[in-house]
């Protein structure tokens, strides 16, 4: 395992405390492990909160700040946070008019977030929380857990962040949010495996020239393994499995974001994002604003993922509304 | 009903021998999440196990119910993941079904062990067959409540429903999994034993081990 | 080799293609190519310009923008590009004012910019280049090319740009830029190599528990080869031969860069920050601003370089002012 | 002086040999400047000799300095990074130097080795000894400038310049750079050839090649 870490038990604990003394505008909690903006509870509006296991960074703790997020939850890598640290979260950013829960669909976040709701309620704190379930690559049925929460999520974060700053209430924050994921849809795919610091060995073996289509970003092995194909080839597949799953029509605006699994050099993501381009193009989809880089991530593993997600007035104004966070910032 | 009693002491005893059972199977289940999940269930495991071991520093078992629910938020606040909310659950319900026993007779041990279960279900949503802990749980109980009913001795009923919870497991390898990580591999989750089910049969497999030589002097016992 | 690439030959092009994709506040030039910000030339203000070859990315055309580069010109993979292409960019940002270049101290990058620079004062326009060579891994003597720039490249981008964006004259802006470099150093290491999508192989081969100490951005390897230790040990070798070259000293104030090589996740980043606190901490040496993530990179090499640069009020208020580039964005 | 001529045809057909063998000794070239630099000398190299090949397209040399300026800028403005600037530099010094000629004796050709060789210096500032390609380009100028004053024959010259060049290349193994890339690497540069030399000996080596056959009828020639 080559890492910059030193125990790999101390992985989670050591980057917070990294992250507390780069952000003079985070306020880090240690056991239970927990991020809020510097400023909340701010009064009468809706918090935000998610979470999930770390390794992929900068989500969540990297999006917590003005218009965005105002707590994250980090778990143990790739380990959803458990319902303790939800619930200080919870409670830190309780500001009068309600807490959002925004939760990705595995069955660990479900259940623990499930929990900490209802220690929030039972705590006084009106909670509501959206699961997002975004992930083409898996069939949503009965003999599945349904969709991953996958790239969508950054996604929504930003947009409920932006209406809570506006002072929406919770039920329009929690409304809008679950319209971010009706209107999301994503795919990834994996070069290499991650090794997570506790393993110390990489997840899945992957031949010299294969490639996995359709992973999550837990390095969970995807949909199907394949030989190494141009980027081209393989943009093809996967945006044509977004663009038809909702589908995306002509005439269509959407933000496009082209997400680096966390090993993927940004010039391969342009490259990426120019195949992305052309696709679009031939079906008549506008790509009116996007997004590029290393948001959601699997540690080091190598691959991108993509998300579309259908715009309109509401959406993209809220996408421009300015967000102070250390992994995401404009407009302030 | 039985030819003897667990004591709050033996199910101490029992949480200690499952902590190291776990500590011992750290990397194998890890290496079987791996497979079909994202290769954390070992290493969860054992971190909530080795809490709860702090956490028990000095218990006497006096109070059955008190100190597994004790185990179970333990777990609940330092496991993570599914693992985390579902042995959670498991031990809070068996705690619940044993509020204020200090002993427990072969039929509370079998009620416990249902209640547990049914915590499980109710969280997880999950049915025999999904490839789950559930698939090694079950048969456990179900193992449990016929010994009882046919008032078999305790060590035969426990090592009927170890025996019960390894055929589980091991029915487990061929099934396409229907519920957590593993449903999102399809058809690819068929040909692996489930790491649940896997940590589920250690459950059982720890407590006939362990409250199998309940009954017998001090002396003879074999685990300590 | 595992990239998200069609053909090698075509990377940097069809990247480039992404780029003008992605970010309508830029223009983008073929044949030659260079990256220009839309609104380019204004009027009265020196323009900036930097440069080097590809694979570094987003320095440099991600740093183009409003506050920060007038133009970046970008060579093949690790290339240093040519004389063409950075005539054609210094006549494009040219608006009266005279244009900067910000070199980084390689043989081909200093050759290539001296030639432009005589090609762009025949026409007339007033040129000024400032060299960056902050690399405190290699030895500034008679018997290397000198020093490397690295890192304080992407800092004196910044500075300079503010410095502009406020109609500093060029002498000020090219003076500011070499107090920017004498008061930066850096040094890098890597945990694996990268491969060009030219060579289609590793640079060089490390073993699974190897480590190269005092890397530069190509591939290069590094000073020397060591076994791999925890990041504790790492940030102390490479912390302490930048303090002690300075040296940085008890009471200065410095921004602290953790960056990235490329395949470094962010979780790790955060990691070596705070064992770079600890150390400055023990030093007496207080960081006042910092950045941390991948800006200055080398493809999909995982490792990471630290640069610190001593703040004064000055800098200290440039590194503040807005800057609106794809890479780089605050205040606006 | 000479028993022959180069010809403006004979420097088309040096050009285009010479662009060949780059293609052929691409990748070695790029291994060597894996060994202590950054992996491009071969792809550079090759990338400016295409757009070279494709540049002289129709040119019939009878110009022979205004073709070798058009190759340096040519690739001047296609190879970019250390190779770019001393190889354009290289061609249009020896361009300035045989301005206006559509022949050159041998006299001629040593003094354009010798004036693109003063252009390389000055542009990078290397010494003999530094391990880069003026460890080739120096011995080779002058063995052609002793052969000239010893009024040798062309191919004899030329051999002995090329032969100079192998002996100056193969002398940069042992070296520690002092210039360029290879020099941060201090004492970790030796034992390694340098790229630049190597691509410089080609240089003179096919020169060699190519007008040896100067003299001859068309039909002796090999390189056809
Ligand atoms: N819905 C469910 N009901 C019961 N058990 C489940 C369910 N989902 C997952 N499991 C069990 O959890 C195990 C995985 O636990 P663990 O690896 O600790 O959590 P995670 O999947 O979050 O990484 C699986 O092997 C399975 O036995
Ligand atoms: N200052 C210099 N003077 C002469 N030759 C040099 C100098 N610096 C580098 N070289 C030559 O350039 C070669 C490397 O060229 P190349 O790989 O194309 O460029 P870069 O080093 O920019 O990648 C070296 O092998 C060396 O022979
Ligand atoms: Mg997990
Ligand atoms: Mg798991
Ligand atoms: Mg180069
Ligand atoms: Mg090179």
């Amino acid at each position: 395992m080559k890492k910059l870490i030193n125990n790999p038990d101390d992985v989670v604990r050591e980057a917070l405390q990294g992250t507390a003394a780069a952000h003079p505008d985070l306020k880090v909690f240690f056991d239970p492990h927990y991020i809020v903006r510097a400023d909340a509870p701010v009064q009468g509006k809706v918090g935000i909160v998610s979470g999930g296991g770390s390794g992929h960074e900068p989500m969540h703790g990297g999006f917590v700040g003005m218009g965005m997020l105002d707590a994250a939850c980090p778990g143990e890598v790739f380990t959803s946070p458990t319902p303790d640290q939800m619930l200080e979260a919870t409670k830190a950013v309780s500001g009068g008019a309600g807490v959002l829960h925004i939760v990705k669909n595995y069955t660990g976040d479900v259940m623990n977030f499930e929990m900490a709701a209802d220690l929030g309620k039972a705590e006084g704190i009106e909670v509501e929380a959206v699961v997002i379930d975004d992930d083409v690559a898996v069939q949503d049925s009965l003999y599945t857990a349904g969709r991953r929460g996958v790239g969508a999520t950054v996604l929504a974060e930003k947009l409920t962040g932006a209406a809570a700053e506006a002072k929406a209430t919770l039920a329009e924050v929690a409304e809008l949010c679950k319209k971010v994921n009706d209107q999301s849809r994503s795919m990834g795919m994996a070069l290499t495996s991650c090794v997570t610091p506790s393993a110390g060995k990489p997840t899945f073996e992957l031949g010299d020239d294969e490639m996995e289509i359709g992973i999550g970003i837990h390095g969970e092995p995807g949909r199907e393994r394949k030989k190494l194909a141009p980027a081209s080839g393989i943009i093809e597949q996967i945006a044509g499995t977004i663009i038809g799953d909702l589908p995306f029509k002509q005439g269509d605006e959407v933000l496009a974001f082209v997400n680096g699994m966390g090993g993927t050099p940004l010039i391969e993501l342009y490259v990426v994002y120019n195949e992305l381009t052309k696709i679009l193009d031939g079906k008549g989809v506008k790509i009116t604003r996007n997004l590029i880089g290393s948001y959601i991530t699997s540690l080091e593993m190598a691959g991108c993922s993509i998300t579309l997600l259908k715009l309109d007035d509401e959406l993209t104004k809220l996408w421009d509304a300015p967000v102070k966070t250390s992994g995401l910032r404009w407009g302030v | 009903m039985s030819d003897s009693t667990i004591s709050g002491a033996d199910v101490v005893r029992w949480i200690q021998v499952y902590a190291s059972t776990i500590a011992e199977n750290r990397d194998y289940l890890t290496q079987l999440d791996s497979a079909i999940g994202d290769g954390d269930h070992g290493t969860n495991m054992n971190r909530g196990m080795s809490a709860v071991i702090e956490k028990l520093d000095g218990a006497t078992g006096d109070d059955v119910g008190g100190l597994l629910k004790t185990v179970g938020m333990t777990l609940v606040s330092k496991v993570g993941g599914a693992g985390g909310p579902l042995y959670g659950t498991l031990f809070m319900q068996m705690g619940a079904a044993t509020t204020g026993k200090s002993d427990l007779a072969m039929g509370d041990w079998a009620k416990a062990v249902d209640a547990g279960l049914k915590g499980v279900q109710a969280r997880g949503k999950a049915e025999p067959g999904d490839k789950t802990m559930i698939d090694a749980l079950t048969p456990a109980a179900e193992a449990l409540s016929k010994a009882a009913a046919a008032a078999a001795s305790l060590s035969d009923a426990l090592r009927s429903a170890a025996q019960a919870a390894e055929e589980g497991m091991k029915a487990t390898i061929p099934l396409v999994a229907r519920k957590g990580r593993a449903s999102y591999l399809g058809e690819r989750s068929a040909g692996h034993q489930d790491p649940g089910a896997t940590s589920s049969f250690l459950l059982m497999k720890t407590a006939a081990d362990t409250f199998a030589d309940a009954g017998r002097p001090r002396a003879d016992r074999k685990n300590e």
